[in-house]
């Protein structure tokens, strides 16, 4: 075989062989989409869907759980829903979480946590107290 | 594997909310309900901070303790005639919290997993800009309604012309601005919308009257809910969602309640201009009907020989925190033989089972107080209706008069007892404006003073 | 050049060419797996979790539901509960739904309708026929 | 944007069947549930007929027809008073329903996209066993139920030595047949499974007798909606997950309810032996005593010249049919002044609601039924109590007797009123085979008879 020949041979083969990378690539890509849509599909369409149907079955709950509260209890009700709406205290946990010095968005999670702690030990302390005044006839 | 555990440990936090609320179905039930609703807390907290991304524990330690201090002793100090604006308070917190939240999620989305700065998901956009939006209106709503129901501000409604225009104004900017922002993503727009939103929780609520607040509050607690649900679909939490979804019903239906006690539509009490600070009725045009009014001895004298004593206790009480002296009065009734219950009224007081808490408070036991619906038919066999400090939720007027403002209001049947002892200070009327033409009828008598002073009174009489 | 050497170097580049080629088969693996677990962990954990979390919070609202259903109606309760039981007929379709021959799955699918079917229409009618008995005085 | 709008529809479909359930709140809102109930079925069948997958519309079109014309020609023919049969017959079915899907998929797990046949997923393999099994306890269950219902067998309890111990042996032979199904994944051992849950349906229901039927019943139902469940996490098919939920909860809570009703425990019904075919107790032992009968005509006489009748139907009205000459009797009764209400115990009859039905269906209007908590106390002023078929519910030995089977089970204080009138056949006892101690009371008049024949008899002498 002559050189040139040999040559042309070896750069057919590094460009198929990138063509073959480049379709690999693709593949892998449509693997990754596939695999996505897959588990999508599976909690019953897009990540939204499902957040969305939790979302809907617990406006059920809240509906006939708060109906189910007796009204003498209604003070109480409003000082725990005060203190577990500050869940969101989880939302401000991640965002002061990442290590490294303090930037703007660690300032407004430390904030978050803050405001949010005051509500969760105010909230359920003075619904303790509420509560613990309820007595029975002896 | 990780994700799994955090999923449940969610899910199980979700279902200790739940069950908190249904606790408080019955008082029995309730305490253990309070430890499950703190026992969530903690599960969602702790699984949060085993995320790989959060790290710095010192700064949220510090954050705790600083906040769960000012949390403690607040909760531990508060009067509980100052519910309604401790809750009012906390409102606004919460409300804040969410605003810093969305900030933290705007300036910083990849900590949040939902993209780069200035190249978030328009899904997370819009549920992120719903978070902030509804926090900032929580926030300076309830700032608001916390002043107004603690006297640092007047109660009565501040009306302005062309008010409603400026609301719709400033509701339209916030529209177009999140509109803008979604799409631009740039941070004078983000800045831009929570400013027109804190604004309109202010012009929203300062032209309502205070008496109105527990309305608001209770509206602006279902706020706070949904909020936490536009973060908790921004962070794909559903603690967060189920949570919100939780605190959200409550809040509506509680508001729903009180407009139902008071036979009054939401938008009627949103619109404002209802209910200043009470006692400002006019009751100058019965001025020519008589009435009987009497000391304390005169009442103790009546309730010793009667042998069926009904207790309605209304926002006076809590204002002149009488209900240790009212206790006190029942067991003296009581060890004559009187058989003495409570009735109370929807909306009584100035929130939601305030009365209850009061009684309960001074240790009065629960099964001896009765909602309006199980009490109603025992009037007829009851020879006193002791009302004190109470006046709107007995007026008859709420049933023969259909064009008075209390109309269709349900009403505690206090005139078909023997005799209606009111205490209160004079004959003008309550938080509605009503004349109650009850203070003119026959078997009615006046006991005027303070509500404890008076009740002390009659004490004494009694020994 | 030598034709050995640039046959050497040829096969050199082929042999790197196939090397980057697994590597972005390796690649694109992790890939498509970090794209299944961000999917999943959008929807707060894997599929199941979300189907979970979905049966929970319905257990709740039956409970709830349930109990609200006032005693004179339990009879028509039974009928449509039997009814809606029956949504099932759903994995039916889904087996008898394929195009092509009559195979086994698809006569299992095709008994599945046929009983579901029965009971739907069995199940609101009897439901439908109780419930118009029921009459308030005039 | 496809799995997108099939999973809006099926959460949809949820919905309406939520509110289906919902809508049975009261009466009037009923009807409204099941027309939501039948709209959320046609969502999900036509969400599912729109699956690409899905393409031989004629096999489907066909299994609708004949499966919809059997289910509609006999939900139009059936007598009211043969409902408890219907509802198992319709169980059976389910349960073979799920038994045939689960099957389909285990065989073609392509078609679920669960992975190819003999390599499923594990999880999927799990839930697909269960829903296999379940449904098949439920098919065979049922089946037996509706042959002892329908009194195609007999309702006495067949129970044989050695049937607990049967029952464990099945049991831990399907648990073991499970797992080796679920990780060999042959044909066999699915077969095996099948057909063992097949053998334990009919072995646990057997020893049951007929007049417990109801609560196997309900319990099958909640099964069959653990079953659905099952196909729904294998589906992951959100609608079927919360339909089954739906079900499964309210099959758990109407046997709790007849338990409680019955005051006996869940695990006492299920272990069987008791209540064979009724009118087989003794009624021998308390022969000595005296009893006082009468005829149609004395007791149009007494409920003539009385101002208030409460009526109380049992299982011997159903039996008789005797709704529509009641209904013309308390028409009379109505026409000469007189008040007239009817007293519903919670277990009376032999399924829940099952006297509303019957009652409705002779068109009682509903607001002249009542629930036992509503009106027992209203007895004491009732100059007569009209008890038709019925005994054990009115049976005052469960108050008094704490050895009694009874004992505990609430009950209607017919004995307050100041005339009892019991129509039944005989002195014999009632499903629950206690002797009725009121037979022999001063107040009573017992009135023999078939009801029907009774009641128009009486009809006969208002007139
Ligand atoms: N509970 C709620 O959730 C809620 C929420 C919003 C609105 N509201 C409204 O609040 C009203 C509640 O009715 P209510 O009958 O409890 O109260 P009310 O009608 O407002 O009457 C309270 C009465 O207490 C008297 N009073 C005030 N301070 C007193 C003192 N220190 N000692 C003795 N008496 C005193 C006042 O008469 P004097 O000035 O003559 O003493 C006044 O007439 C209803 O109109 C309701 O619609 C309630
Ligand atoms: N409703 C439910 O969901 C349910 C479920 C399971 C079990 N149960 C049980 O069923 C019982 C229901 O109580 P119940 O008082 O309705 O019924 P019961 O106690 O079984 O009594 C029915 C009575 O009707 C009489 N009777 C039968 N056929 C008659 C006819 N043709 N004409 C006139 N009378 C006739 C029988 O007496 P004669 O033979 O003398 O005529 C019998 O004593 C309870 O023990 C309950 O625990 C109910």
């Amino acid at each position: 075989m002559d050189p040139a020949t040999i040559q042309q041979q070896a750069i057919d083969l590094v460009g198929e062989a990138a063509e073959l990378l480049a379709k690999t690539e693709e593949l892998a890509t449509a693997a990754s989409q596939a695999a996505a849509q897959a588990s999508s599909a599976m909690a019953g369409g897009d990540p939204f869907l499902g957040l969305f149907t939790i979302f809907v079955l617990a406006c059920f709950i809240g509906y006939y759980v708060v109906w189910s509260v007796t009204p003498a209890l209604h003070s109480p009700l409003m000082g725990v829903t005060n203190a577990i709406s500050s869940v969101i205290i989880v939302g401000g946990l991640l965002a002061v979480g990442p290590a490294g010095d303090l930037d703007f968005s660690k300032v407004m999670g430390f904030m978050a946590v803050t405001l949010a702690s005051v509500n969760i030990f105010g909230g359920f302390i003075v619904t303790h107290r509420m509560l613990s005044m309820f007595k029975k006839k002896k | 594997m990780e994700a799994n555990f955090t999923g449940y440990a969610y899910l199980i936090a979700s279902v200790c909310f739940i069950l908190a609320l249904r606790g408080l179905s019955s008082p029995e039930t309730a305490r253990r309900g309070n430890l499950l609703g703190i026992t969530g807390m903690v599960i969602a907290v702790v699984t949060t901070l085993m995320d790989p991304g959060v790290l710095s524990y010192s700064m949220i330690i510090l954050g705790i303790l600083i906040g769960g201090s000012i949390g403690t002793v607040v909760a531990l100090k508060i009067k509980m005639t100052a519910l309604p604006q401790l809750v009012a308070a906390f409102h606004s917190l919460v409300g804040m919290a969410a605003v810093f939240v969305a900030t933290a999620a705007f300036f910083n989305p990849s900590a949040y997993g939902i993209g780069a700065p200035g190249d978030i998901a328009t899904g997370s956009m819009i549920e992120l800009s719903l978070g902030a939006v509804i926090g900032a209106i929580t926030f300076s709503g309830s700032l608001i309604a916390f002043a107004k129901l603690q006297g640092v501000m007047s109660g009565s409604p501040i009306t302005f012309k062309g008010q409603h225009m400026l609301n719709a104004l400033i509701a339209a900017a916030i529209v177009i601005g999140v509109i803008i922002m979604v799409s631009s993503q740039t941070a004078s727009a983000y800045w831009l919308v929570v400013l027109l939103a804190f604004a309109i929780g202010f012009t929203l609520i300062i032209p309502i009257g205070g008496a109105d607040m527990p309305v608001v509050v209770s509206m602006l607690n279902s706020y706070s809910g949904w909020a936490a649900c536009g973060i908790g679909f921004t962070l794909s939490n559903p603690a967060l969602i189920v949570t919100g979804a939780l605190v959200g019903s409550s809040g509506a239906i509680l508001s729903y309640i009180m407009c139902k006690g008071m036979n009054r539509s939401i938008v009627n009490v949103l619109l404002g201009g209802f209910g200043g600070d009470a006692a400002t009725g006019p009751a100058a045009d019965m001025g020519d009907k008589t009435v009987r009014s009497g000391a304390g001895a005169d009442a103790a004298f009546i309730m010793k020989n009667a042998s069926k004593v009904i207790i309605v206790p209304g926002y006076g009480m809590a204002v002149s925190q009488a209900q240790h002296a009212l206790r006190e009065m029942a067991d003296v009734l009581k060890a004559e033989g009187v058989d003495v219950k409570y009735a109370i009224h929807p909306v009584a007081g100035r929130m939601p089972g305030h009365m209850n808490v009061l009684l309960a408070e001074a240790n009065i036991p629960y099964d001896e107080v009765f909602e309006l619906e199980e009490i109603n038919h025992e009037f007829s066999t009851a020879d006193v209706a002791f009302v004190i400090g109470a006046n709107d939720v007995t007026n008859p007027v709420a049933k023969t008069d259909p064009t008075s403002p209390i109309a269709g209001m349900p009403i505690l049947d206090v005139e078909k007892a023997g005799t209606v002892l009111f205490v209160k200070r004079s004959l003008s009327a309550g938080y509605a404006g009503v004349d109650n033409p009850l203070f003119y009828a026959d078997s009615t008598m006046m006991l005027f003073g303070d509500a404890k002073t008076m009740t002390e009174e009659i004490v004494q009489g009694l020994a």
